[in-house]
């Protein structure tokens, strides 16, 4: 193990880095994604960015340049499964056998020049996107490659991520890429750290998305972080979706120093995607919608591609068009029904309060947070991680929302127990679904929505099921 | 007359191939099987395709090795399946199934490889599943009887 | 002149017509487009219907049936200006030569029987769309061809559609058209009839467009009509838009019979379309949605191929589908300033009665709106017709609302008048434009939006002028 | 030398075809002329090619002719330029303009074909229109001069 400024990190990829000081150097000519934020939160629209990453040095650059003419404000180096889980060998191997068959852009791999040299290839600066449980040297590489944000983080990174990585070496390998982000703010360099409220993607109730983000903001917060983007994933009832954005800001503000900056972060809707052009390209411009009303200052466009496959260079363009336009003055008309987002937001922060304020008033954060998923007062559903109990159940009420309808030890009050209960209440007469049953409409949600737009007019094609291989 | 075991005694080994973490079809297909009377050992995901085998050699009676694969990284993560079915392991149907190869349109070679490298079905969605073991199931059964 | 129950044609073309006794035979063996109508009113979401017609035959055959998996309640017959204007030599000429030079399907020279090919060729009913200030033979046609639903009057179909054809004549010969209707709806045979408030679609103060359409209205209804469709142009604004939609129905519950069955029509943005997929889409979309939140029956809807040409017919499917999304469930959660919308609504009903009560209160219809548009009473701008003064002078206010800079002769209250100046006066130290510039401008609205969006990030390509030859 | 003709004696004849009752860019560029010092006699819409040739043996010192034609007709509404040409008529510039074939995608020759009739100048746009007549008005001066 070598060390970067605190950073342990694998002795041979420390080797190939340049020494801290000229990281440093560097990373002081390049304008800060936290810049680009900071214009787009006082411009009142949110900016857009999308999912990027092909193995392929080459084609990487293509396909950075491609994007750019469609208007992102952040372009992202999405990176490879392999790199992700730390096979920083596989990826190499794979790189060099058939790069097109690498999901990701396998930039430790790649290595830092060729880092620099995607910076450098387009105007709009560049953040990671991975999902590394332990993501240090990718930090390190990223770093030196000149990148101004890295998204991830203790617990986003590793239960949804990975099978068997303990939550404490997690936590503690971002604790030291935070402390890092710590230095290098006290000296003016601002990295802007995403924090992947998304989780498993699907269903994820949002108190559950926020109670996770809090603890790691709080966590970075600790550790000198400056620059805070909270991301929160599309669950499909705007009014719930709106309040859950917009409680990023009253979060941040009751559990965070005001001299951090937060940035509330849509991530387009995650789930099962539909599959005809027109309805996905609704579901993207709907996105961009609720990016702008719930006050985002980003928005992670998706594309009609998504539920075939990583989308081609033409399909990822049109997404960040799409999501834009949602957000767009033509829609600025759009009003919602207020009264109950205040609803919804209110009942999501006394949630949240209930789910971390117990974590954070014991001494030590880092092993509470562990301790609190190993007794399941912490827990995520559908957990790819041993290290969740995954007893939460979601399930959507009659309007889409997604609701408790089982909470496994989480630690909540009879008042919001009887609320999940009461919404989720069956229509008097209704058949009962089995839980497999309930479960798949529920993912299948904008599936079946996109089949009955089809099959509105009778002689309306419907959606063909995705070609996959 | 070999009556063909009951469907209590129908062992399936299941999980997500070695770089991939999408759990969510891995737990549905779970409680699928599991409605339809299957005792589903569940690797879960990131499971390296010895970690399929090790568990094959335990419960030799598994009728099938189910593995999903999302990521694209279909074919990188089995490739060690020759290998293994060299060794003489995994000697059960190898079902695979999910989103086979990187990018959003597939080509005949992205399956062809898959079988190359020796996997007996594939499958996109699940809602086959159970019709598939129960062919295989079947055809064994026949093959005990006559054979 | 030959004579079709009360319908003076041309010699050659009635010739050609079975007799009165088949032909409402057969129109009975159809299902009216009347009650697709009043089903999509009652379900509560605008049907779309596209524009489509090609020269060729077995083209517009091909055309309807691509069309029709798109989900369109009604599909068109668009008929080419040749035979608008009464040219069906020329029309019967083109079609012999080149039929692809034709911009529409010439249903006369083509004949009822072709016309009862392109009914029997799709479930979805027809409706004839066109543009004929005298539209006598083609409707004889349509009818023969059984097709139950026909646009056009005697306003709406002159002014914008000819240079030359005194009001007088057009009036009566939709007249002759009405009072066909009249005897078929007496014995059971509903046509719907389709007013065209769009007139010259550019720039069109909605009191104008209802003003004339509620003329229409009266004179048709006194000649027995029982279905109408009141069509209203989008202007853009969405406020005055969905108010504008909204008065088709209280205008009518004021002039006409309760037993008259309305319908409020959208046509999607009908002036210089946008020039990119994106924009143009958006706008598409955004009708649909104005069509929902202004209880239109029906929406007429455009193709992100309007400012090059008459689009192909996959464009054309996309646009069905595209309006269609907007008005569908996923954006059912859209609220607007209902406050605005009323205060709007408030003024048109106004404007439309100062327009129409003095010619209303005349003795005789007919002549009385020639009057009007003799003295300039009643006028529109743009007029192609020499027979409108054309001194209205539309103008858009700083939201976009279309407002009066001009009003001619019209004779509207000190009250109307002082809003208009007041909504148009120009910001304080805002620079003077020539009307020239200020037309230019106003007719130029989305183009302008559209660049705006494109160049609101700095690397966003901006669209290119049409390709036209 | 021979002073070209001042902008305020610079006549031109404008109009559009004949099936076509588009108006709007008609009047906007009857607008734009008179701004620019022209006169213009405006023909106004659905004007036979005839009438444009009867309009310029009234006034021979008309610049040029401009039509607009949007609705794609173009070609069969000008297909008598040749006759009318023949019989010599219509000799000054015939400059048409707007959207002239049918189609959202253009072929060349659709441009071609209206050249082949004889029409002088295309435009796709309005805006290039003075800056034309001008080239136009210079380049008969000179040959005046010169000629
Ligand atoms: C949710 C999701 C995630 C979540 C997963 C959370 C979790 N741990 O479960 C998160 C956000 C973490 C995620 C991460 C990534 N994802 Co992901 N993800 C999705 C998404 C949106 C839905 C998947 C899902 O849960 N579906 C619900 C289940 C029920 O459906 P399903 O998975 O399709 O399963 C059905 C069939 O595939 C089949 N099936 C599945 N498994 C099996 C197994 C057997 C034996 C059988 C017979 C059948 C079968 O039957 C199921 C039911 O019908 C899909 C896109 C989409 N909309 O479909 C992308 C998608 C699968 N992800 C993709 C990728 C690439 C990734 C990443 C590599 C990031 C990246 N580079 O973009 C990482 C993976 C990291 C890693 N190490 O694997 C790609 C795969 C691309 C490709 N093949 O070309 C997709 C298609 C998105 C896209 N269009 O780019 N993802
Ligand atoms: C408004 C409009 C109408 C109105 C016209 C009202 C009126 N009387 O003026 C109405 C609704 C009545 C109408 C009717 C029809 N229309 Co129309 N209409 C339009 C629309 C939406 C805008 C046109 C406009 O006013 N533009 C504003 C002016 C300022 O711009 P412009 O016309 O493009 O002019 C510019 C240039 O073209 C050029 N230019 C124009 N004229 C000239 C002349 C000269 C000499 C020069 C140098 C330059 C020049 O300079 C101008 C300024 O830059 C266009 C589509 C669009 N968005 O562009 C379709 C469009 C022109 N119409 C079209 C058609 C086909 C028709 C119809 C035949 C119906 C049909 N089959 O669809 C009928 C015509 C009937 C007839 N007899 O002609 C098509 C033409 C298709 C093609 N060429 O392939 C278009 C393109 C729509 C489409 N995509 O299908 N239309």
């Amino acid at each position: 193990m070598a060390e970067l400024h605190g950073l342990q990190l694998d002795d041979r990829i420390a080797a190939e880095l340049p020494d801290w000081e000229a990281i440093v150097a560097h990373l002081r000519t390049r304008r800060p994604v936290a810049e680009v934020l900071r214009q787009a939160a006082a411009g009142g629209r949110p900016l857009v960015q999308p999912r990027c990453g092909v193995g392929g040095h080459r084609e990487m650059v293509e396909l950075l340049r491609a994007l750019e003419p469609a208007g992102p404000g952040v372009l992202s180096v999405t990176i490879d499964s392999h790199t992700r889980l730390r096979h920083f060998d596989t990826a190499a191997e794979l790189l060099a056998r058939n790069p097109a068959d690498l999901n990701g852009y396998p930039l430790v791999a790649h290595g830092w020049q060729r880092g620099r040299e995607l910076a450098a290839a387009v105007d709009v600066p560049l953040e990671v996107r991975h999902g590394s449980p332990d993501g240090r040297e990718l930090f390190a590489v990223a770093l030196a490659a000149g990148l101004t944000s890295y998204e991830g983080g203790g617990i986003g990174y590793n239960l949804p991520y990975s099978k068997n990585v303990p939550l404490g070496h997690s936590l503690r390998a971002w604790q030291q890429v935070d402390a890092v982000c710590g230095v290098l703010a006290a000296e003016g360099v601002l990295i802007d750290r995403e924090l992947f409220g998304t989780l498993t993607a699907v269903l994820v109730p949002p108190s559950v998305s926020l109670a996770v983000t809090v603890l790691e903001a709080v966590a970075a917060a600790r550790e000198g972080v400056r620059c805070l983007s909270i991301a929160y994933p599309q669950g499909g009832e705007i009014h719930q979706d709106v309040a859950a954005l917009r409680a990023v800001r009253t979060l941040a503000a009751r559990y965070l120093d005001p001299g951090i900056e937060v940035h509330p972060v849509l991530h387009e809707f995650m789930g099962v995607f539909p599959r005809t052009r027109s309805y996905a390209d609704l579901l993207i411009l709907h996105g961009g919608l609720l990016a702008r009303l719930g006050g985002a200052t980003k928005v992670i466009s998706k594309t009609h591609q998504e539920a075939y496959g990583i989308p081609d260079a033409e399909a990822n363009a049109d997404g960040i068009r799409t999501a834009a336009l949602g957000a767009c003055e033509l829609l600025d008309f759009v009003r919602i029904d207020e009264d109950r987002v205040s609803e919804e937001q209110h009942w999501i922060e006394r949630e949240v309060a209930e789910l971390v304020d117990p974590v954070l008033n014991e001494p030590a954060l880092l092993p509470a947070i562990e301790a609190a998923f190993a007794a399941g007062r912490l827990d995520i559903p559908f957990s790819a991680s041993v290290h969740a109990h995954s007893r939460v159940v979601p399930r959507r009420d009659a309007c889409g929302a997604i609701r408790y309808a089982g909470v496994g030890a989480l630690p909540f009050s009879a008042a919001v127990l009887r609320r999940h209960a009461d919404l989720l209440a069956p229509a008097p007469g209704a058949r009962e679904r089995s839980p497999f049953e309930a479960a798949t409409a529920d993912i299948r949600y904008f599936l079946d929505n996109e089949d009955r737009f089809h099959s509105s007019t009778p002689h309306r094609t419907r959606s063909e099921p995705p070609q996959r291989f | 007359m070999n009556t063909p075991a009951g469907p209590a005694d129908r062992l399936v080994i299941l999980g997500v191939a070695e770089s991939d973490a999408h759990a969510v079809a891995n737990q549905l297909i779970t409680m699928q099987l599991q409605s339809h009377g299957f005792t589903v050992l569940n690797l879960g995901v990131c499971t390296p395709l010895s970690d399929f085998a090790d568990a094959h050699d335990r419960h030799p009676h598994a009728e099938a090795v189910l593995i999903g694969s999302l990521n694209g990284h279909a074919h990188q993560d089995l490739r060690t399946l020759p290998e293994l079915r060299a060794a003489g392991r995994l000697r059960c149907p190898v079902i695979v199934g999910g989103n086979l190869s990187v990018g959003s349109r597939k080509a005949g070679t992205d399956r062809q490889r898959l079988l190359d490298l020796g996997v007996d079905h594939l499958l996109a969605d699940a809602g086959g599943l159970v019709l598939l073991l129960d062919m295989l199931h079947a055809a064994r059964a026949a093959e005990l009887q006559h054979g």
